[in-house]
């Protein structure tokens, strides 16, 4: 087993290199660059030409990607084109805020998601499963900044007791920074909640027909029990991989939220490189979200070879 | 109304929450583009000159000024003005920071200092400026939000060193900004707040909620329909800017079938302008008339009539066109201003009942400057509003202006506004530049629907804020004028 | 009395009446032997003891009546701390009846530390004594091993090992030896007497094979169609039965054995094993395999349980590889791909294999006649009413009721599922059937009925057998020769 | 030969279909039934409901009612077919994927892994510069971007099932890639499938809207219920219901389609459609 799950991981690694290069050629194709961006309306070809020669966008590109490849490995992801900061330096605290919330998110929707999952499919047909499904339907038809919205409107319009914007900075104490992300965390909470929960309770609905299942009652164990040990394991799988899903989407998804929150998060970091055309920035951020997601989906692969014992055997 | 204020009285702190603001901010003014940026610039550094609440120029670090002939130009630098780090300033502060804009150089202030052919210091506190063609506004053309002034030689800017009212504390670009006053300001009267937080935020829906919730006490940029909300609750004040600023659907005049003036003729009568401003801006903007100069500016001619919306007209231009139908598409995006979408969808109800098929092709917002704008033959955009007529002229209607985006080209135009320019006397001037008015809306390319007011809005404790006549939050001078009420 | 079931009436949802009026008495340390034919409701009446039933149908009366206690008018909790600890059960099909995702230690283990009796220590330490009482091969770490991992004999009998860990009052013991060979059968019975007397257990045992039910059972019930037919002392119904059908059953007992199988010549050779070695981690399951079989022979391989048979089965179908060694097939004697993937269809047709485990063999959203029906498209295109007179013709042969053709597994008894698994497999119209166990869930009647089928087919068609089993009784009436394994090795050919 | 009957479907799944159907008339319909023309300024920006407009007007003073018929004929017709291809495709892939294992697995799990670690903005701009924006880009864009997550659902679903011995026994049989996906592993797959599908199509919906900014979607003046929602989002500030009624329409009709996928799902759960009693 350990040889197919070192298998997997260099699988992941390979990945990776392929998603830099996509990502690297890729947003060289992306029509208009950082010169024009730069300018808006205000473009002119003199002025294009004068920011292109400062930044030294002639070279071939593949030679640009060996040199940002090799940076990149190093930890240095180059000098961004707009503000001429270390990309490093601009990603880093960034992406720090973004799992912040992001593992927060997580920590609160995962166990929720799955454990109302759990009942729901428990008590199926019951007041709770039809409540949960109902509520859970009703938060995923809702855009996500619409709930920001709502959430804001209530908590810090009217009540009052949170705060509407989520602005971190160094002098912020503990309390005050839970305070501020309190929101934001709890829309995202929202957002990925019924993916998660309606997987959990429709793969576990799946196995609550097998013999196995049947055997587990007959040996007097009480419901929770069954589900949780024996049926939750053989529904694992989907399970796994729709909550790497929504773990990826809360690290690389969030922009609107982050917008709406004004939190400094990696995601809108990324959006206004890509409108002003900062390729580092744009792929630094890029290849990090790619690794996540990577690093995700190769965790969840892991896992489900760990619980199913026949996907052990290599065939 | 006129605001009944408390006396002025230092202290506290103003928190501003703006749009305009992104993580690629850099407070080096030659890549100034947005809003955030400057309004910084404005805190840390003073301008040249000035724009006061009427739209004249008013000296700044530029004392007094003198020209004898339109060409020739004399500046005095403002004595005993000390910068940040102690030194203080003189010409050659002045002259450095004008020719970062000069020359090779990446800032988009260059296309305004053109005209200029050499800055020359004449003694410690005298500069003199020689223009390649006569300019009777050459200090309001000064007054651009890029030449801001710091020492000689300065490099740093990352911590930028003014003479502004204010010192960087920290700033995290698209995030937030602080900025903390010096105690030693040279100007009278100003700089009252002890502290300055920008925080950006640039969803509309969000900056209202911050203010709602007492967490900003001014934000700039909203809609009119919450702007007359807001004016509902006490606990707000509403401030509404006519600075000039326009939407424009431009037409190129060199590709069919936008090339014919009786088409562009058409589409002019064909579009409800009244039911525009209604709508989209809810009444905070005034009709335009596809030409630039706004109603309230001095130069305006009111002599020219107003383009109504009138199907029937529309019509007989087409005729006279020879085309019965006409089939047009407007590319537009909110990139080119908020609500363009809107304007095109109000158009195409109202085209159609001349008879016009018009097509809105919604276009992304990335990219919209440089894949769209210039290159689609009829597309939204919009332009500030200038200080000077002859900035709003030159800027798009002039045969050589590289953002000329109708490609209509004049000779006699060109001719008449460099007359316009060089006049001194107002009434010959004021003819001139009716002669360019009206030259512009009855054959230009540009379809000008609209002037757009700024409208901002505040807690009732900000005290000393006024409209402005140019851009929003008194010019981005906002956090030097203010006080707050304790 | 310990248990007493009163005119217990199991039915369907749709109405269909699966058991009725059916009255049974256990007392303390009694082993009542619950005999009939493969769908008589014996499995029904036995989940009926812990008031259970299978999803569609319901206990619709009577009494089930545990130490005093009416187990029908407890809530849903009192019924479940009955199960496991004072009844429990050993279910028919184990291998679909252990969880896939668990050890079987720690599925064995789960009942006592769950209801509170021991600590996870001993009841570990229990379970090894119980996989070594019941020859488990390497006990200590047998329960490390999943359920994918060991042999069909070896998983009922760790199934047995589960139902004990409780001691519970009532066992209800669901045909718990089929897949087991005579010594390991012998064994384990002998075991579950030595518990029964040491914690006056009482057990309801089914079967469908007189001889095993004779040497445990004190008292017999034989039932047909969901009724009792007869209930009486084992004595009194081994040697006088009162009943025709209890007769039938008994006659079919003595008449085993009587026919051997006639001495055949050998045809032109149709498979030849040679070197097959197959290898499970670094354990060798099977050593060196070599003989033949040729057209028309039966040839039967006995072992053991855990022997290797079903792996051996499995190396010539192409489903594990082997680590070395040829097949070769026909009498070109074309050697064959290691693995099916490499073979070609007409190969593929020429063997079939009959999965020792039928529950597990069947696609659950399959109804009957999809199953069997698909190997007739497959392999010879039918369609339509060609296909249905085909799937119903099978059906005919293996014994099941045309109207048994819409269901899914799910509504089937053991040996009913068995008998889609042999009918699917004759479907194919193969030169070589690879029977594993077919016949040892399915009761005597049934089973020679099969036995009798598969003879025919062989006389009409020439067919070959390769038939796995532990019933040497049907070893000496179907096969012209017998392979023995031990421990993997070919001990004996002849 | 006797199927035996299914139980009948349950008030809330009957409530789900009436919805639903509600929906789809009141669309298909939406000619003949909506009170105004599709873009037919009425009045104000914003009025409040009343005679002359049952549910109020919207950021522009059209009718909502009317706008919200039209609009869920773009909704429904494009994120209909959009969830169709992801589901169609993911599911395909994802069968593959496990069925056949080995390098094929590897080489499919990691080009989806690709496609879905870039950035869902940095991707779509990408399709956008060289294919341009039309609506056939939209659904195909949309439908191989939720194809990847479908995907990922299918191939963990379907690697557990791929093991067992009843598909051994069809490869056995020497049975093509086509039955093994399609009859032995998708029905005993389907009710994760059918939950994945029934959220993908929610997904689908509040997707096209996100993606109106990028120009990617569709023009003016015709509208889909997620756009609406952006377009009347500030109206909230001023708790004003014109956000809400697409946002509803939304939550009606994913709440329909999802009340039906309940119920087929509990019937599929199980062969023999009852439930475990105990
Ligand atoms: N879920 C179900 N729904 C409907 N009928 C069923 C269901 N399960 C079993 N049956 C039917 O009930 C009858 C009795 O089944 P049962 O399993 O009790 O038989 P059995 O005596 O144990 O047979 P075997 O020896 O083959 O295991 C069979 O005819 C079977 O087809
Ligand atoms: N996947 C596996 N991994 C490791 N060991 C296995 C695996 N499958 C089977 N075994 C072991 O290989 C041996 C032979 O198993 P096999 O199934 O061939 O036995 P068998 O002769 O068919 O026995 P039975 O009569 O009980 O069915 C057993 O000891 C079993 O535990
Ligand atoms: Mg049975
Ligand atoms: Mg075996």
């Amino acid at each position: 087993m350990t040889r197919l799950l070192a298998e997997r991981a260099g699988l992941g690694l390979l990945t990776l290199l392929a998603v830099s290069a996509l990502l690297f050629f890729g947003t060289n194709l992306l029509p208009g660059d950082v010169a024009a961006a730069l300018l808006g309306q205000d473009a002119t070809p003199e002025a294009l030409h004068n920011i292109r020669a400062a930044l030294g966008l002639e070279q071939p590109a593949w030679l640009r990607y060996l040199h940002w490849l090799g940076g990149a490995l190093h930890g240095d992801f180059g000098t961004s084109l707009t503000s001429a900061r270390p990309v490093g330096a601009q990603v880093l605290p960034r992406l720090g805020n973004t799992l912040l919330l992001a593992s927060l998110a997580a920590l609160v929707s995962v166990p929720v998601a799955v454990g109302l999952g759990l009942l729901s499919a428990m008590r199926e047909g019951g007041l709770i499963d039809r409540l949960v499904s109902l509520l859970s339907l009703v938060t995923i038809s809702v855009p996500e900044f619409f709930v920001g919205y709502v959430l804001t409107l209530v908590f810090a319009v009217q009540l009052g007791w949170l705060p509407s914007l989520a602005v971190m900075h160094g002098g912020m104490s503990l309390a005050e920074r839970l305070a501020a992300i309190a929101l934001p965390v709890a829309t995202l909470v929202i957002v990925v909640l019924a993916h998660m929960l309606r997987m959990t309770r429709s793969a576990l609905l799946a196995v609550m027909s097998a013999p196995y299942i049947e055997m587990a009652f007959l040996k007097g164990l009480p419901r929770g029990t069954v589900v949780l040990r024996h049926a939750l394991p053989n529904a694992a799988a989907p399970i796994i991989a729709v909550v790497a899903l929504n773990l990826g989407y809360l690290v690389v998804g969030v922009v609107v939220v982050e917008a709406v929150f004004v939190y400094p998060g990696a995601g809108q970091l990324m959006v206004d490189a890509v409108s002003k055309r900062d390729l580092p920035v744009v792929q630094a951020c890029g290849l990090v979200f790619a690794a996540t997601y990577v690093g995700l989906n190769t965790i969840a692969d892991m896992l489900a070879i760990i619980v199913n014992p026949r996907l052990r055997r290599p065939r | 109304s006129v605001p009944d204020d408390t006396p002025a009285s230092p202290g506290g702190a103003l928190r501003l929450g703006m749009v305009g603001g992104s993580t690629s901010d850099v407070l080096d003014p030659r890549t100034f583009i947005d809003w955030v940026p400057i309004n910084i610039g404005y805190q840390l550094m003073n301008g040249l000159v000035e724009i006061d609440a009427a739209g004249d120029a008013r000296p700044e670090l530029l004392e007094e000024w003198e020209s004898h002939t339109v060409t020739e130009w004399v500046f005095k630098v403002r004595r005993d003005v000390v910068f940040h780090n102690g030194k203080t300033l003189d010409a050659d502060d002045v002259i450095y920071s004008i020719n970062l804009h000069r020359g090779d150089t990446r800032s988009p202030a260059k296309v305004v200092l053109e005209n200029v052919l050499d800055i020359r210091k004449l003694d410690a506190n005298r500069i003199k400026i020689t223009l390649a063609a006569g300019d009777a506004d050459l200090p309001a053309t000064l007054s651009d939000f890029r030449l801001l002034v710091v020492p000689d030689g300065f490099t740093d800017w990352a911590n930028p060193i003014g003479t502004g009212g204010y010192r960087l504390e920290s700033f995290e670009p698209g995030v937030r900004c602080i900025t903390r006053k010096t105690g030693q300001y040279w100007k009278p009267d100003a700089a009252h707040v002890e502290a300055i937080e920008i925080i950006v935020i640039n969803d509309p829906v969000a900056r209202v909620n911050a203010l709602i919730s007492g967490q900003v006490d001014v934000i700039n940029r909203i809609d009119g329909r919450t702007a007359n909300l807001m004016k509902r609750n006490a606990r707000f004040q509403v401030l509404r800017s006519q600075t000039g600023q326009y939407a424009v659907l431009a037409m190129n005049c060199e590709s069919d079938p936008y090339r014919n003036n009786d088409i562009r003729l058409a589409l002019k009568y064909a579009i409800d302008r009244a039911s525009i401003v209604k709508t989209v801006l809810n009444g905070y903007g005034t009709v335009g008339n596809d030409q630039p100069i706004p109603p309230g500016n001095r130069y305006y001619d009111t002599g020219l009539g107003q383009h109504i919306y009138d199907p029937d007209r529309a019509k007989f231009y087409l005729k006279r066109a020879g085309v019965n139908r006409l089939s047009v598409t407007l590319q537009a995006s909110e990139a080119a201003f908020s609500g363009a979408l809107d304007v095109g969808v109000l158009f195409q109800a109202a085209a159609a009942r001349a008879g016009i098929e018009l097509q809105v092709k919604r276009e992304p917002v990335d990219g919209y400057w440089t894949n769209v704008y210039m290159k689609a033959p009829f597309c939204a955009s919009y332009s500030d509003g200038r200080t000077t007529v002859d900035g709003a002229l030159s800027k798009a209607y002039r045969t050589t202006s590289s953002t000329n985006d109708t490609n209509w080209r004049r000779p006699a135009f060109d001719e008449l506004a460099n007359q316009a320019r060089a006049e001194t006397d107002p009434a010959k001037r004021r003819t001139l530049y009716g002669a360019c008015q009206r030259m512009i809306a009855e054959e230009g390319g540009a379809l000008i629907p609209m002037f757009m007011d700024h409208i901002e809005a505040g807690s009732q404790r900000v005290q000393g804020w006024r409209p402005s006549a140019i851009f929003d939050l008194m010019g981005q001078r906002i956090g030097e004028k203010v006080w707050l009420k304790s | 009395m310990v248990l007493r079931v009163e005119a217990l009436r199991v039915e369907t949802r749709s109405g269909a009446v699966l058991v009725d009026g059916v009255d049974l008495e256990l007392a303390r340390g009694e082993v009542l032997g619950l005999i009939g034919e493969s769908g008589a409701g014996k499995s029904t009446i036995g989940l009926a003891a812990l008031t259970f039933a299978r999803p569609g149908c319901r206990i619709a009366g009577g009494r089930i009546v545990l130490k005093g206690t009416d187990l029908r008018t407890l809530d849903a909790g009192g019924r479940s701390r009955a199960r496991g600890v004072r009844v429990a059960y050993v279910a028919q099909s184990a291998a679909a009846a252990f969880n896939p995702a668990m050890t079987l230690l720690d599925q064995v283990c789960e009942g006592p530390v769950r209801h509170g009796l021991m600590s996870r220590a001993q009841a570990r330490q229990r379970a090894v004594e119980a996989f070594r009482a019941l020859d488990l091969p390497d006990a200590e770490h047998f329960g490390a091993r999943y359920p994918h991992q060991v042999s069909g004999g070896q998983l009922q009998r760790a199934m047995a090992a589960m139902a004990i860990s409780c001691s519970p009052d009532v066992l209800v013991l669901d045909e718990p030896t089929t897949a087991l060979d005579v010594t390991t059968q012998i064994e384990m019975l002998a075991h579950l007497k030595k518990l029964i007397a040491l914690y006056g257990t009482a057990a309801l045992y089914i079967s469908h094979d007189l001889a095993v039910v004779a040497q445990i059972a004190d008292r017999i019930m034989v039932l047909r169609h969901g009724k009792t037919v007869e209930v009486g002392t084992a004595a009194q119904i081994l040697t006088a039965p009162r009943t025709e059908y209890a007769r039938a059953l008994v006659a079919e007992r003595k008449a085993a054995g009587s026919d051997p199988a006639s001495e055949r010549e050998r045809g032109e050779p149709l498979l030849a094993i040679e070197d097959l070695t197959v290898r499970f981690g670094d354990r060798d399951v099977v050593k060196a395999a070599r003989f033949t079989v040729s057209k028309g022979e039966t040839v039967a391989v006995v072992g053991e349980s855990g022997s290797g048979k079903t792996t051996l089965a499995l190396a010539i179908c192409g489903q594990v590889a082997p680590h070395s060694g040829t097949l070769r097939l026909g009498a070109t004697r074309t050697p064959l791909a290691a693995r099916y993937g490499g073979r070609s269809r007409e190969e593929l047709r020429r063997i079939q294999l009959v999965f020792q485990l039928p529950d597990v063999a069947l696609n659950p959203r399959h109804t009957v006649e999809a199953t069997i029906g698909r190997p007739a498209t497959f392999y010879f295109g039918l369609r339509g009413a060609a296909l249905q007179a085909r799937v119903a013709e099978l059906l005919a042969a293996v014994g099941l009721d045309a109207a048994r053709a819409g269901r899914l597994p799910g509504q089937l008894s053991g040996g009913q599922k068995q008998r889609v698994c042999i009918a699917r497999a004759l479907a194919a119209k193969p030169d070589l059937i690879i029977c594993d166990e077919v016949t040892s869930a399915l009761d005597p009647l049934v089973a020679e009925e099969i036995l009798k089928l598969l003879r025919r087919l062989q006389e009409e068609l020439g067919l070959a057998y390769l038939f796995i089993t532990h019933d040497l009784g049907s070893v000496r009436r179907i096969s012209h020769r017998a392979v023995v394994m031990l421990r993997g090795e070919i001990v004996a050919e002849g | 030969m006797i199927r035996q009957a299914r139980p009948r479907p349950p008030l809330a799944a009957l409530l789900g279909a009436v919805i639903v159907l509600f929906i789809v008339t009141g669309i298909v319909l939406a000619p003949w039934l909506a009170p105004y023309t599709e873009s037919q300024f009425i009045g104000g920006v914003w009025d409040p409901p009343g005679a002359t407009s049952w549910l109020g007007t919207d950021n522009l003073g059209r009718d909502m009612l009317t706008r919200l018929m039209y609009g869920g004929r773009n909704t429904v017709g494009i994120a209909a077919v959009t969830t169709a291809i992801a589901v169609i495709l993911g599911t395909a892939l994802g069968f593959v994927a496990a069925a056949v294992g080995g390098w094929v697995d590897n080489f499919l799990s990691r080009c989806i892994d690709i496609l879905l670690s870039i950035p869902v903005l940095i991707s779509a701009l990408m399709v956008l510069s060289v294919l341009g924006s039309s609506v056939a880009v939209l659904i195909g864009t949309i439908g191989i971007l939720e194809a990847t997550r479908v995907y990922l659902v299918a191939r963990a679903v379907a690697r557990g099932i791929a093991v067992q011995e009843f598909v051994a026994v069809a490869r056995l049989r020497g049975e093509g890639l086509a039955w093994i996906v399609g009859r032995e592993i998708l029905p005993n797959a389907l009710p994760p499938l059918i939950a994945e599908a029934g959220l993908r199509f929610c997904f689908v919906v509040l997707f096209i809207a996100s993606l109106g900014f990028l120009g990617l979607g569709i023009q003016p003046p015709a509208a889909d219920w997620g756009s609406m929602v952006r377009e009347n989002a500030q109206a909230i500030n001023f708790a004003l219901l014109a956000p809400l009624y697409p946002a509803a329409a939304i939550a009606a009709l994913t709440i329909g389609v999802n009340l039906i996928v309940d119920w087929l799902l509990s019937i599929y759960a199980r062969p023999s459609g009852h439930a475990l009693e105990l």
